[in-house]
């Protein structure tokens, strides 16, 4: 049976096709202003490239954001079932899933059929989340994923500590100002978002493997702080654009029926 | 503040719309449906209120009157003192010439029932100085208050000190700016040993002696008396309700954990308020005999228990979606009494209190040992693991209602609880009790919104598989 | 000649004035970049270019906004506070009151007869209030910062918006476009929202008229109305130059008087 | 600069406090003024101010505290978490705001999540929030319990005598700083903030009897000075909330103004009043420490710290005062909106400030509030006399 995961973030859109236990395809684009229009484009783009017809999915599941607009999702389901269904379907010895995603990051705790036990969401005031990043990107003019790469070649060890976003960029403009290093801002940065989220997964008491998803796992600055932060390894997905984690959890959960 | 708010005057603008309103109950469904379409903030709580029959329209004339008597205060040679939640006002009705301003419900019926809720009110606390970070159950009320836009205030009297020093300051700023005398009750962070005790009844016989000195009358023990009494059934039937709560499907209206919240810090020890009582144990006993469930579609898929307190600011928004959802209100720990009487009040010596109307004397005491164990002054004072304080009550109340999971609601500006809500919460689930931490503001709705807040709590009876 | 000139290095945007016997014979407005000297560079040079004037012929430059310190070619820095001040006084002399919003920071200032700050209040708590929350809100709605303001007088039933952090704000506008809401009428919420903010500082530093309203967002006709229909009396804007300069004027003009 | 002090102030685990730690000394922390330190040194234990300088993240502390909490118990407790506490003997957590109240519940279950991090010995003292009789009562009988506490724990006596001695000490060191503090009220002003603000802070870090070695010697020193730090530049007091970093004041100093003075958590507050050493020492210390004019946990008395501190301003000769206070902090927060209101009243300028507690990140944000409320200052010259 072929199934479809739709999953309609506040920053991207991403779908996967699935079929026997397999990712057929897989697709993500940035979100358009109409969510409607997002989910029906990218599960096209995810049909062609699997070479198949909408009338060719038996069951499709929705989440995310924008989970209410789409409108072919037969069921929806919820971001947290479907990252930790997507990661513990990848990587099966998983208990903790660290999911940073645009508007919101999430700690997941789950049990060994994948099952979540308890979860947390980042606190009030956003700094815990990738759109934290996109606002420094765009505050350094640097392209969003290569701040990671960036930031590995620091020099300086700098601190940025404000709870606010905002406030936070206030900060790296100063930084700008004393005509700090990008590199050296941008490790401060990543190190900081890190930490914030690395409290989520210390609040429900750490259990390993922790694996992380979400677009912000590719960049390589806030995955290594993460896991300083956190005091244990964390694991990405193996072979998997951790980025389409909440469609293919969606996918999988279509299939089981 | 925007300057249309400055035309009205809190207190009035209660004063008349809950008189007005108690008069709706003789109306029919049809005629009501036409009101609300000309009432469309007051009728969130207006309506569901009204569902209740007979306690609904107590509650309206109750507020009615206590908000008349306010705005009358002044040409009836009444005094006012402006005091806090958690603060057992009927001392206050022990002295003629007095009126208690409980500033936390006024902020909780202002969100419940105006357009924009008390916000402004809060933000013109921070335009005169005080703490935008400072907790918004007292900032909305004081605003209107330190506005001019309410009753004069002559005193300013109550406890929380070393229990909420947040709520404290708050009441200490109003006292400061207004420049009206002050008296907060201090409390040590343990509550049994005896000389906590002793600290206590000290603590209340000074502020016995401030509330003579600025009022200029002595208490009538008979007087006292009577409102103790009162008071003592008072408990007697918010305990027959809260053991009635223990029953599958739980007879009590959820509804009602609003109603009694909002009279007990108002009305307490005044026969309006036993009425009100009386007539809801009525409805519950009737529940009971029919082996109903409180909740309207009368089905009860999950029972809560909020360990904190409740949610204002969505209108009555929260109440209806447990309605909808079939989920049975097990009341906060505002709703509820540490009288010896208490269905869960254990045999610990120290942790309930006795009324004891023997003489001036044991009744001073007596409301001493009362107001050390108001919900929050008993409950979040000391460490909250401690024996008897937070984790204690929230897991025997869980256990003796039988909750299937836990809801913490609060405000930003609470420094006590969200310095060991996680704490409590990691706890909580370890017993087996799914916890849920909002982050909304009980008296504030642009914290976050109810669309916000709903999203989450669908989401956390789903996942959890609570319903 | 006694020609002086005045820099303002934003954290957005940096722009340069050059004033000669209280005139303005030309401005520049450049996009910050990562460093702030290049910008203060960038900017000079540019308005150099279009006014035809040598660095020799400026007698005096003051340097301001956050970059100000680092900038190479000016006498002096003066805080963009001051500088606003300045700046606002010199073109609606009987201003009491200043409102200024700028990228980062909102202040409020309060000024005597003769243009001396007597107190001023800038936003500590969060940063909604800045200009930075309306970018980012344009941003989401898609359309240009510039737009917020017409769209919204174009609004019905505004939409009253429950975040106050900016961020918490963006995911409600994402919500509402969502729900397919008419963008003026989430257009007006953010303004409103904006309003809202800025006019309890402005209540907390008891709003003395005239107020002026300075900074990039005094472009914005949306947030001006609702400012003033909150505070209760009409908001002053600056017609003879772009709301945007009068930090860089305010400068110029300091640098001026110490020729 | 005096070197030792800045080191003192700047190190977290500063040279004298290894150099006690080798004699084999103990060492006890503590988070709130309303602790008498004689009782410590009465027992040989070096009593230090818990401080969160150097909390450069808080991923520790937010997964016990909640976000809507001021950032300095956050900054300690993300310190001990990290080992950097690891050489206390003992903390005595006291009820100074909900939020440090609560450290005692954060620090015990971080105890238990991460080995080690719970010094052996853990304290709770108990303070009132008023100065009345049944308070002072209870004041004084909690001093007698942690006495009995320290003897049990740490196996040693105090005496009355011992505590006697202890106060002397103190009472001498209040006297030097209290000299300070009228050498900053002279002019030609021969001291700077930072320079004052590093001695005081160090007081709270370092063995008394060397501190006052320093101080002595310090305090003859700038006797000697002739420069006048005042010149041209605008006198400055420094209040609120807790404030040990003086980064802050270093910040405002470095635009044209000096800190003449500061009434903050650290710092010169009421050392004027002394302990009275011909009373029982429990008795006499509980008067001094159970003070309603310092801290604005002490509900009720705001106009007796008002009117402390607009004297203090006065005699200073201070052009300006900067109140500031850490995000969240709704005692101080709301305390500078009266203060605010009654300089006003007095006409003296002031400036409200919000912060972040720690390392300085703000600087940009700060450093133009500042310089504004200089230039303020220096156009205006309003002279508060």
């Amino acid at each position: 049976m072929k199934t479809a995961g739709c999953d309609i973030g506040s920053r991207t859109a991403k779908a996967v096709i699935f079929e026997n236990n397999t990712i057929v395809s897989s697709a993500v684009i940035p979100a358009k202003l109409d969510p409607v229009e997002s989910s029906e484009t990218v599960i096209q783009m995810a049909l062609d490239h699997a070479k198949l017809k909408m009338e060719n999915i038996d069951t499709i599941v929705g989440t995310g954001y924008g989970q209410q607009e789409i409108p072919f999702a037969h069921r929806l389901e919820s971001e947290i079932v479907c990252h930790a269904k997507g990661a513990w379907w990848n990587i099966p010895s998983a208990r903790m899933i660290i999911d940073i995603g645009g508007q919101d990051s999430k700690a997941i705790k789950i049990d060994q059929n994948g099952r979540v036990i308890r979860y947390t969401y980042n606190d009030k005031c956003a700094s815990g989340t990738g759109r934290f990043l996109e606002i420094m990107a765009d505050a350094l003019h640097v392209e969003l994923n290569e701040m990671g790469k960036i930031g590995k070649t620091f020099k300086e060890k700098l601190n940025i500590s404000n709870q606010c976003v905002i406030f936070a960029e206030t900060e790296v403009v100063s930084l700008i100002n004393e005509e700090k290093e990008v590199a050296d801002i941008l490790n401060a940065l990543h190190i900081s978002l890190a930490n914030r989220v690395a409290s989520l997964a210390r609040s429900l008491t750490i259990e390993q493997d922790i694996i992380m998803t979400g677009g912000v796992a590719k960049n390589i600055g806030v995955f290594d702080a993460l896991s300083d932060g956190i005091g244990f390894p964390v694991k990405g997905l193996d072979g998997i654009d951790p980025q389409i984690n909440g469609a293919l959890g969606a996918a999988i959960i279509a299939s089981e029926g | 503040m925007r300057p249309e708010l400055k035309e009205y005057n809190l207190d009035w603008l209660f004063a008349s719309t809950f008189s007005v309103a108690k008069n709706l109950g003789k109306s029919s469904p049809d005629e009501l449906e036409y009101v609300y379409k000309y009432i469309p903030y007051v009728r969130p709580l207006l309506k569901p209120v009204l569902e209740t029959g007979k306690p609904a329209l107590t509650f309206l004339d109750l507020f009615g009157d206590y908000y008349t008597d306010i705005v009358n205060a002044k040409e009836n040679g009444k005094k006012v003192v402006m005091t806090t939640f958690c603060f057992d006002p009927c001392i206050f009705y022990a002295v003629e010439n007095l009126l208690p301003v409980t500033l936390e419900i006024g902020t909780a019926l202002t969100s419940l029932a105006w357009k924009r809720g008390s916000t402004d009110f809060m933000d013109y606390c921070t335009e005169i100085g005080f703490s935008e970070t400072g907790c918004s159950s007292q900032r909305g009320a004081m605003g209107a208050y330190l506005a001019g836009l309410g009753a004069q205030i002559d005193l300013v009297a109550l406890n929380m000190g070393g229990v909420c020093d947040t709520n404290a300051n708050a009441y200490n700023f109003a006292a400061q700016y207004l420049d009206v005398p002050y008296y907060g009750l201090d409390y040590p962070s343990e509550l049994t040993s005896d000389e906590a005790r002793e600290y206590h009844h000290k603590d209340y016989r000074n502020l016995v002696r401030f509330i003579e000195e600025h009022t200029n009358c002595q208490f009538d023990i008979d007087r006292l008396r009577d409102v103790l009494e009162e008071k003592r059934k008072q408990d007697d039937l918010m305990n027959e309700i809260e053991d009635m709560q223990r029953l599958v499907p739980n007879p009590v209206p959820g509804i009602y954990h609003i109603m009694i919240y909002a009279a007990r810090y108002t009305y307490s020890g005044k026969k309006k308020f036993t009425k009100m009582l009386e007539e809801m144990v009525e409805i519950v006993r009737e529940n009971v005999k029919k082996g109903l469930s409180g909740l309207r579609n009368g089905v009860e898929k999950n029972r809560s228990f909020l360990v904190y307190i409740d949610n204002y600011s969505y209108g009555v928004a929260l109440y209806e979606w447990f309605e909808k959802k079939g989920i049975s209100h097990l009341g906060n720990i505002l709703s509820r009494t540490f009288a010896e009487t208490a269905p869960y009040t254990t045999g610990i010596p120290g942790t309930a209190y006795r009324i004891d109307t023997t003489n001036f004397d044991t009744m001073i005491d007596t409301l001493a040992d009362i107001n050390a164990r108001m919900p929050m002054t008993r409950t979040i004072r000391g460490s909250y693991d401690a024996p008897n304080m937070w984790l204690d009550d929230t897991l025997s109340l869980a256990k003796i209602y039988g909750a299937d999971s836990c809801i913490y609601l609060g405000t930003p500006g609470c420094r006590n609880t969200w310095s060991n809500i996680k704490l409590l919460a990691r706890d909580l689930e370890s017993f087996g009790y799914p916890t849920f931490i909002a982050y909304g503001d009980s008296f504030d709705s642009r914290v976050e919104t109810w669309e916000t807040s709903e999203m989450r709590f669908e989401e956390f009876y789903k996942i959890r598989g609570l319903l | 000649m006694s020609i002086a000139a005045g820099v303002d290095v934003g954290s957005l945007s940096t722009k340069a004035v050059i004033i000669k016997s209280n005139k303005i014979i030309g401005f520049a407005i450049i996009k910050s970049g990562p460093k702030p000297v290049e910008s203060a560079n960038k900017v000079m040079e540019q308005l150099l270019n279009q006014t035809g004037i040598v660095q020799n012929d400026i007698k005096r430059a003051v340097g301001t906004g956050y970059g100000r310190e680092k900038i190479t070619f000016i006498d002096n820095a003066i805080s963009e506070i001051s500088c606003h001040a300045k700046g606002a006084q010199f073109f609606v002399s009987s201003a009491r009151t200043i409102i200024d919003i700028g990228g980062q920071d909102c202040k409020v200032i309060k000024l005597d007869q003769d243009g001396n700050i007597i107190k001023f209040i800038t936003n500590d708590k969060c940063a909604s209030g800045t200009g930075r929350f309306l970018d980012v809100m344009a941003q989401v709605m898609n359309i240009d910062v510039s737009e917020l303001g017409k769209l919204s007088q174009k609004s019905t039933k505004p939409i009253s918006f429950a975040s106050i952090c900016t961020v918490w704000a963006q995911a409600d506008v994402i919500k509402h476009i969502n729900s397919r809401r008419p963008a003026e009428d989430i257009c007006a919420g953010i303004n409103a929202a904006m309003a809202n903010r800025v006019s309890m500082m402005t209540n907390a530093i008891k709003v003395e008229k005239d107020i002026c309203m300075t900074g990039g967002v005094a472009k914005n006709q949306g947030v001006v109305k609702a400012l003033s229909s909150i505070l209760g009396c009409k908001i002053k804007r600056i017609k003879k130059a772009d709301p945007q300069l009068i930090g860089a004027i305010g400068a110029a003009l300091f640098a001026q008087e110490k020729i | 600069m005096n070197n030792v002090f800045l080191e003192a102030a700047t190190n977290l685990e500063n040279a004298s406090i290894k150099k006690w730690k080798e004699k084999g000394g103990k060492i006890v922390g503590y988070t709130c003024s309303f602790l008498p330190v004689e009782i410590f040194y009465a027992a040989d234990i070096l009593p230090i101010r818990l401080r969160g300088i150097d909390a450069h993240s808080m991923e520790i502390s937010d997964s016990y505290y909640g976000p809507f909490v001021c950032s300095f118990p956050k900054a300690v407790i993300q310190l001990a978490g990290s080992g950097k506490y690891d050489f206390l003997d003992g903390v005595v957590i006291s009820n100074g705001c909900d939020t440090l109240r609560r450290m005692n519940d954060c620090w015990r279950k971080m105890g238990e999540d991460i080995k080690g991090t719970l010094p052996s010995w853990f304290y709770y003292l108990d303070v009132p929030h008023k100065p009345d009789g049944h308070a002072f009562d209870w004041y004084v009988n909690q001093l007698k319990k942690l006495i009995k506490a320290i003897e049990q724990q740490f196996d040693v006596h105090i005496s009355d005598d011992k505590l006697k001695k202890a106060i002397n000490t103190q009472n001498a060191v209040r006297r030097i700083i209290w000299e300070l503090e009228k050498l900053r009220r002279e002019t030609p002003l021969k001291i700077t903030g930072s320079e004052a603000y590093s001695a005081i802070i160090a007081g709270t870090l370092m063995p008394v009897d060397e501190y006052k070695k320093h101080l002595i010697e310090f305090v003859s020193e700038i006797r000697s000075r002739i420069t006048d730090f005042a010149i041209d530049k605008k006198k400055v007091f420094l209040g609120g909330s807790i404030c040990d970093d003086f980064e802050l004041v270093s910040l405002i100093e470095a635009s044209d103004a000096v800190v003449v003075g500061e009434n903050v958590c650290f710092g010169i507050r009421n050392e004027k009043d002394r302990v009275d050493e011909n009373e029982n020492p429990i008795k006499a210390l509980s008067m001094k420490y159970l003070s309603a004019s310092v801290c604005p946990r002490m509900m009720g008395w705001y106009k007796d710290r008002a009117a402390m501190i607009i004297d203090r301003v006065r005699k200073i000769k201070a052009d300006g005062v900067i109140l500031q206070n850490i995000r969240f902090c709704d005692l101080h927060g709301t305390e500078n909106g009266l203060l605010e209101r009654d300089f006003d009243k007095n006409n003296i300028p002031s400036l409200r400030i919000e912060r972040e507690y720690g390392p300085l990140t703000e600087t940009g944000r700060l450093k133009m509030r500042v310089d504004a409320f200089i230039e303020q200052l220096k156009s205006a010259g309003i002279n508060p006399q």
